[in-house]
């Protein structure tokens, strides 16, 4: 899986890419976002937030939306283009 | 579902709003009987004074994907001929052109109609994100709540 | 009462749209965030079929006195930077630009709706008059309700 | 007065323009059109619609506005420019 993070929260996590090679039981998006909160600072705060939208190869999703090894998963702050 | 219309460019170069005109008018030439665009460009005054310009991230793949999607929405609400739009990224000065978005049709109400739900669409969903440059340094803009209001209120029609 | 802003030229000439969005963008350069633009044009299929082009007459002081006010009244209504009208006169061909509509605002919201309220207003009040010529004559093309019902609905909100 | 006519109607009359130097009475636009209206064809059937336009000094205006002799007025169809 691959996951991306854009914009503030980027900057904040000092990531912008990452490769997993297993799933650790994720099921869905809010699965791997549960594994990324639990690895402490500045992990936790960053991606606790309410305003916080993911995407699935590519398009807009949910916590709840399934997730597998070969998806594309993307964290980012709402969109502020135009 | 027809064939998608519309040409998308993400680019950090600038654009000739002429040449977009041009391209949007030579299409369906005969058939045009109104023309409206759209230009955004970098100002003076946002949420802060002593902006000096701003730096455009945005998510390469899902950027044209999202706005492949604006154009089919609104080619299937109004009788449309052609829709262009770019949009830069990267750093942009003050005054600099930031999107494009032209509409050609043959009735004056559909094209601006959809001009404005394209931009109005664009703001609320497509992934860019505008970092402020001002004399203190650099801040991240925050999202407004009105322009999710303004996608909003299209779906109330 | 504010001093009245905006350029209104009506001229048998074609005119340059890159001109005209290139002079509402160096006025306040700095604090322009939104520019928007309408071409009318001849187009082939109006009321009938086989339009070869059009004839446009007007009343010379009347017309700009009316395009004024509506200016005007845009002005009034929403934040405004520049406006320009060019409408043509006289003899115009198919695919040829017949009208120009720009605005110039620090945003968006306000850029859209007072183009396309100066658009209506012309439609519904500006003293132009259009002959249509097709193959077999020529004919003036009759006034459309829902031009003045366009205009009206701005006075409902 | 100068009174001016566009359009269809100044093709259907054959006529731009008059100069009056005396209104026989008249004190509306409405009068005016009443006078114009008595010369018969085409005259009459031409400014007999109910979709006539009529301004005075070049503001749109209706049959009871009052006209003097420096005044400017014209008859017209509804507008279709743009």
């Amino acid at each position: 899986m691959k996951i991306l993070f854009f914009a503030s929260l980027r900057e904040r996590l000092n990531t912008e890419e990452e490769q997993w090679q297993d799933l650790n039981g994720a099921q869905t998006a809010g699965d791997i976002l549960t594994q990324l909160q639990t690895r402490g600072e500045p992990w936790s705060s960053s991606l606790n937030t309410e305003r916080l939208l993911v995407s699935v190869n590519q398009e807009i999703a949910s916590l709840t939306t399934e997730v597998t090894l070969n998806d594309e998963l993307a964290f980012f702050p709402p969109v502020t283009g135009g | 579902m027809s064939k998608s219309i519309g040409s998308i460019r993400i680019q950090e170069a600038d654009f000739s709003v002429d040449n977009e005109y041009q391209n949007l008018r030579a299409a369906h030439a005969s058939q045009n009987g109104a023309i409206c665009t759209f230009v955004g460009l970098v100002r003076d005054f946002g949420d802060k004074k002593g902006v000096t310009g701003m730096y455009l991230e945005h998510y390469p793949g899902m950027t044209e994907h999202s706005l492949q999607q604006i154009i089919d929405q609104a080619a299937s609400r109004w009788q449309l001929h052609n829709v262009s739009i770019i949009h830069r990224v990267g750093q942009l000065n003050l005054s600099e052109q930031i999107v494009f978005v032209g509409v050609s049709s043959a009735h004056r109400a559909d094209a601006f109609a959809s001009c404005e739900f394209i931009m109005d669409y664009l703001k609320a969903d497509a992934p860019f994100w505008k970092k402020e440059c001002n004399d203190q340094g650099s801040e991240w803009v925050e999202a407004k709540q009105s322009d999710q209001d303004r996608a909003q209120k299209w779906s109330k029609d």
